[in-house]
């Protein structure tokens, strides 16, 4: 499944980019394992996504807990807390 | 309704089209602060979720209260000490409604909108962390 | 702090004043009805101790909160739908400061200082009663 | 004692006059006595004073409950409640 990967403010540095295609298997079926799934493969995506705590996520532009199934989404975007205003 | 821009925030223009009217106007302006040594802020955003979320803010506030208009403005990319960040105003017959959607809006809109905050002081740039009683300003307007 | 004059309220110089050196600038502003068949708002007075009375209220917000800066404009004689009567601005670096140290100041402004409000309809023109909301909105305030 | 009057709104249609410098008795010892000497004196101001649950009154520029003592006032002023903002 093909999902576009966002990802913004120190995840965005960290991951070293503000985007990506990424073709996901099957078998991972929720925010949490995809992160996993991209941390397994780069250390740069591990090195990001260490602290779960600090990451919140939307799937198509909606915000979700980590633990939210996959779906049909095609926009996954990770992101520590939002602190605007 | 609803703003994201790298513009400046004109908040005599903001007053006076929520003015047209109406008895009851509030407004709430944020500032970036220069008094901790910070010489630059800069915004970031998730553009289109975030003018869902501004919007669906808005929407909250005008199925609680009476409210004849809305305005939420925010600003994005680099400021200095001194800018204006974000700008809400409300619009109602009441003053009452209008003073808490405005405390409503930017309450909210520190915990349910998708903005990051870094800070430069000298040559460091810093994220901003998210504060505990952002969270508990947002929490009392959940019913 | 405070201006009680015949002169029209200009919104965004107060808001620039209040601004300077801060991080949140709230306000709330009056401003006459015209929906309901007024054709002219007249707003009467007690010199002297209109000042006192709003001096003393933002003595007390100040007391209160930790605001950098109040400012209390409130104009009187004639006015037509469309005008504003009262313009109230807090600058605090908190966010909450600002927002519940303007709603104090309206609120007890409204049952705290010598203005009485007669309105013209047609050829009329009666006396504004004074309303229990307000007394309530007031009260609020007091611990 | 010479104690200078103030009317305002509807209360000052009523009396006639916005001020006027009367010279109080003695005897006089509360706002509210001050309202029932001046009641007597003129039919305008009985008017005015007639429903005293929708009367106010400041002494000095203070405002006080119609029960107050006099003490050395020097201004009084009467009013409906107030309706600003």
């Amino acid at each position: 499944m093909a999902v576009e990967m966002l990802y913004f403010a120190w995840v965005r540095e960290r991951v070293g980019t503000g985007s990506e295609l990424v073709d996901v298997p099957g078998e991972i079926d929720t925010v949490a394992a995809l992160l996993d799934w991209l941390a397994r493969r780069s250390e740069r995506h591990a090195a990001a996504f260490a602290d779960r705590g600090r990451l919140r996520a939307a799937i198509d532009q909606h915000f979700v807990p980590l633990d939210t199934p996959l779906g049909r989404a095609r926009e996954v975007a990770i992101f520590p807390p939002v602190t605007g205003g | 309704m609803i703003t994201v821009s790298p513009a400046p925030i004109d908040v005599a223009a903001e007053l006076d089209a929520l003015e047209a009217g109406v008895g009851a106007v509030a407004s709430f302006t944020g500032l970036v602060r220069g008094d901790d040594g910070v010489t630059e802020l800069e915004l970031e955003h998730y553009p289109g979720a975030t003018e869902s979320a501004l919007e669906q803010l808005a929407a909250e506030a005008e199925a609680r209260w009476n409210l004849s208009a809305v305005r939420i403005v925010h600003r994005v990319g680099p400021m200095t000490p001194g800018e204006r960040i974000v700008f809400v105003g409300t619009a109602s017959a009441h003053r009452g409604a209008a003073l808490e959607a405005c405390a409503f809006l930017i309450d909210r809109l520190k915990t349910d909108a998708p903005f990051w905050k870094r800070e430069t002081r000298g040559g460091t740039t810093t994220w901003v962390e998210p504060r505990g009683t952002d969270d508990l300003a947002a929490a009392r307007w959940r019913r």
